[in-house]
């Protein structure tokens, strides 16, 4: 696996509606390299702004040659990105990090996307969909954070929200659960925040479901060379970007 | 002609580019953008005795132009690195390799030197008593200008490789420091380790880093680190490896300028991967421009 | 009800908010853009007994994120800011004025607080004894523990208004230097003046600074001064007056939480000169947001 | 005299060749006050940035509301403005500063501009040319730093340059001794490099004619709070930003 620095011009950064946007650019090299679950660090054009911030890969689409990434704005980086249009250039460095397993075949899967956690799961739908059974459960803030779900326009998605506004008033983990009271799940993914993901994992666990978690931390270099983003885990301390970010749960999780 | 052939305190190197320890991993960490064997020679993360876990909490904050880290020297320890780091290494890394060192109590220091001291394949030694992220040790004893004598004069006395001091910028008179650390046998000075910072959430009403305070690098600090250059430069005889916030040919010139006889490149590798080859292709087009026998006409030109 | 109101080490003031010597000349430089009677106080640029034409060459280098100066504290001195300065100042400045004080001599300091000390209309002396930019007093006086705290006794002993005392960022233990302070009868605690810097010119192969050295400041030297802030208000029961990198309300909230009282904006008003008033506006919506009675709610909450 | 912040919006920013530029934008405020000689401080966009650029103001188009301003790329500022576009907004600061004194009539006046010194020649022109009699006299160091000239539009203009590439093949002060040899001048306006204007001024000044120079120091604020830019004076010491750029010459030189 080889990682690359590219220039990528972007075809697209459309507002979906409040903080959430979704950015397509134009790739030769990372496209052919990157997975559901690995990231890229986007250079900020603000040279006050040091670090590259690192966003999933949303959706790759091979045909015509275009990264998607679907993101919110919390800060300087990210407001700046949403400022950028069609044709500016931004410096992307990727693939990064160990994705989720993919290769996989003939199970029941169930995949939790909570808020901006969302973002990875539309190219792992897309992957392990064709021969696998999945259900996807998507939990958001607002309505305009399910926006995106039209992007990736997968009909087996159950919506929730926690005041009901827009699905069934539930949290991902009480849908899980249900599902999980009436249907036989192999396999768990799931990225969203941290707590949300450590109570899937309890499930998981509870059920003897493998199951994979996309864990966030800040990051230096995103290759491995800082030690920025380390975790302890069950075999010693490892790097969220680089032996992530996604994991087993049972190596990060209780 | 190789322009930037340098001999820094007795290592040869094909030019005066290396890595800032801590921010070039163990050496390999970058391979997939450029051959790390085109540096002058690798730094690598600071290494202890027995294997640290680091500081818990968030580790890395962004300030203006600058970063603050709070690693706390996470390293596999001694025995890892001599059984499967140096091995992984000889396998692709031709180039000079240099451990950054450090303790938390003289003894340690003495040890480790004992047992790096050994391992033909080191090139030399960077003595680490300036680093701000951790409790014992560290900036403690590079602060202390006593204390920095004696665990130069001490590691001094178990090796022969060349021995690098890193010290701290965190202090109040490093001429001074400098001068006692070359006094008791260093061969050259590193500077600068990071300033102490801090960065603070506001909406969580707490510090940003799991530890509090950081070490504060990037360009921000550039200011700070070429007038510690230009100072020590003053201050020792011994040669400079000269670093702080360098993101350019231009900044690396810079240094040299000031004094450093070498130059470690740190976070600006965050920002631009490349830039270690950048830099050396830009110095060597400045040796061309400026017709320069030697990349080290400049070096403490300014005080010429 | 005013939400900013504040009275810090004696002077009561309409908000925390005030200008850091040296950027804000002799108060009037930003009349056009904002009534600098908004602003809690006014600290006016460094006086001297005799009148200074500061250094020669180049002054003013710019830095990532920060820059450099080496003014060397040019002002017309004492008999020229009492009989026309002042004059200009009571016609149209009505908030809080404080003086920032500068000798070569202690008895220069001592001297020169008599004077200030007769003029009713200055609230306050801010004592600087941390410019980076001369060569007798300043700096070296602020670094040096014995000096400090001399200093700072002296001039307590001529005077009874709030005297604030301004130190240097470019010692090893600056707690250490503050608790001194506080014991030799300091009301306040203003930190952080300049770090020192440099700045190279590689076309000419010359510091661009005429003075070498410069004071370095703006949002790079920020998490610097934070930690500062954070590691004197552990040390020391008297207020703090925070600054270092100040540009915007989240900054300004930083430094509260950090521990400082009030705040000086400085550099980053040269960046936006509307900036104190876009603070001051900030501070009070955020008092209404986080519905405190007080800004003074938020001071040192990081410790807490 | 009142001074503004202003967002200004890009109406054209051309490149005349090489490094030079031609920056026009759109002003309510500042146009209403900028006089020839004065000068405005343009906040770069990279916050790394801090420091705002001064540049002189070169024409004043109160008809259509337009500010001009000639500059060229040299440092990590005017190359960023050199990038931008119109539509971009940037923000400045000004009117700034004394400018020359055009409040003058029936002189015979010699316009000196070397290089970019050029820059805010043009309105000064525009400002005396009808009441007096004015000679320009331009030099530059290529063809394009000539490209201005076509801008200024001035008939009486005299072109040289060091090896004749251009014009006649003199420097600025040599032809302004032969055009003292022939004609009565009363007034010296001049900006370009300080050497050149320090020669300017000895001429003027062994003429017993009125001169007044342009000078130019590193800033940092523009207002005369940083005491960033003072010279020595006759007068004792001054800020370019405040007291000038334009200072009689008598004053700051020998
Ligand atoms: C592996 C990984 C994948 C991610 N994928 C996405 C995604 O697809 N879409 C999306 O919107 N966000 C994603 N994030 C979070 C995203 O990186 C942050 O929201 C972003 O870095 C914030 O930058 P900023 O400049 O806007 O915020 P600022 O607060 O100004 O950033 C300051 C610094 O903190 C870091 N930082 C701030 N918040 C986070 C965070 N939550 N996680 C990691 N670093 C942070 C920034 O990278 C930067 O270094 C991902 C994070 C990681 C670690
Ligand atoms: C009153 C005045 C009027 C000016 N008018 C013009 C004009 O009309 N057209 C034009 O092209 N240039 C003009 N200049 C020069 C112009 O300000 C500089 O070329 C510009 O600031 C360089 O910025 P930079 O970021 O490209 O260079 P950098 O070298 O990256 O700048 C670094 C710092 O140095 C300062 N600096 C660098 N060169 C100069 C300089 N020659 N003079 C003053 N400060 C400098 C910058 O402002 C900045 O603070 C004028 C200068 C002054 C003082
Ligand atoms: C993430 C990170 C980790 C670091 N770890 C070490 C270390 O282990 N040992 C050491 O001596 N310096 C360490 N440093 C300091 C750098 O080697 C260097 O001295 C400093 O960052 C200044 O250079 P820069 O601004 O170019 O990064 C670290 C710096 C960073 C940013
Ligand atoms: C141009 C300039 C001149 C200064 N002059 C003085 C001075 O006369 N006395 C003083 O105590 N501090 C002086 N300072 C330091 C500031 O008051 C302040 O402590 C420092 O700049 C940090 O704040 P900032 O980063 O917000 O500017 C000066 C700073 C600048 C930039
Ligand atoms: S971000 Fe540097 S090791 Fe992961
Ligand atoms: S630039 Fe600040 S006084 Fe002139």
């Amino acid at each position: 696996m080889a990682a690359f620095l590219e220039d990528v011009k972007i075809i697209e950064n459309i507002c979906l509606g409040s903080r959430y946007y979704l950015l397509k650019v134009k790739s030769e090299k990372i496209i052919k390299e990157i997975k559901a679950g690995q990231f890229c660090m986007i250079k900020p054009l603000d040279n006050a702004l040091i670090l590259r911030r690192p966003i999933s890969i949303h959706n790759i689409d091979k045909e015509n040659g275009v990264l998607e990434f679907y993101y919110e704005t919390v800060g300087k980086g990210t407001k700046e990105l949403s400022t950028l249009k069609a044709g500016d250039i931004i410096n992307i460095q990727g693939p990064l990090g160990e994705g989720f397993s993919i290769n996989i075949k003939d199970k029941k899967i169930a995949i939790i996307g909570g808020g901006m956690g969302i973002a990875p799961l539309k190219e792992l739908i897309k992957q392990v969909n064709k021969e696998n059974k999945v259900v996807f459960i998507a939990g958001g803030r607002d309505k305009y954070a399910f926006e995106i779900l039209k992007n990736i326009n997968f009909k087996n998605t159950i919506v929730v929200s926690d005041d009901g506004s827009i699905g069934e008033k539930k949290n991902t983990v009480e849908k899980l659960k249900e599902i999980l009271e009436k249907e036989n799940i192999n396999m768990i993914f799931t990225c969203g925040p941290h707590i949300m993901m450590e109570k899937v994992a309890e499930v998981a666990h509870k059920n003897n479901i493998y199951c994979e978690v996309s864990l966030e931390e800040r990051m230096g270099c995103g290759t491995g060379a800082c030690m920025g983003c380390s975790i302890e885990t069950t075999k010693g301390m490892k790097k969220v970007c680089k032996d992530g970010p996604v994991f087993n749960s049972k190596e990060v999780i209780k | 002609m190789n322009k930037l052939k340098t001999n820094f305190c007795g290592i040869d190197m094909k030019n005066p580019i290396m890595t800032a320890s801590g921010t070039f991993g163990w050496g390999k960490e970058y391979s997939d953008y450029f051959d790390p064997n085109v540096l002058g020679a690798i730094v690598l993360k600071g290494l202890t005795l027995e294997p640290r876990k680091g500081n818990p909490g968030t580790r890395i904050a962004e300030t203006p132009s600058g970063m603050l880290n709070s690693i706390g020297l996470e390293n596999p320890g001694f025995e890892h690195f001599k059984n499967i780091t140096m091995k992984e290494l000889e396998e692709d890394i031709s180039t000079n390799l240099i451990v950054n060192l450090n303790g938390k109590t003289i003894e340690e220091y003495v040890e480790l030197t004992e047992k790096i001291d050994k391992i033909d394949r080191i090139a030399g030694i960077e003595l680490n008593i300036s680093c701000p992220n951790v409790k014992d040790g560290g900036m403690a004893f590079g602060a202390n200008p006593k204390i920095a004598a004696e665990v130069t004069r001490k590691v001094r006395e178990v090796t022969k490789k060349p021995l690098i001091v890193k010290l701290s910028p965190n202090v109040t008179d490093i001429s001074y420091i400098a001068k006692l650390v070359e006094d008791n046998g260093a061969d050259a000075i590193a500077i600068i380790n990071t300033l102490l910072g801090m960065a603070i959430d506001i909406e969580k009403k707490k510090p940003v880093l799991g530890n509090i305070f950081g070490g504060f690098s990037g360009p921000a600090v550039k200011p700070v680190a070429l007038r510690i250059v230009y100072q020590v430069y003053k201050a020792v005889n011994i040669p400079i490896l000269g670093m702080g916030g360098i993101s350019s040919t231009k900044d690396a010139i810079e240094f040299m300028m000031a004094g450093a006889s070498a130059v470690s490149l740190g976070t600006s590798i965050f920002t631009n991967p490349l830039l270690p080859v950048e830099v050396i292709e830009g110095l060597n087009k400045y040796c061309k421009e400026e017709k320069l026998k030697n990349i080290s006409d400049i070096v403490g030109i300014l005080h010429k």
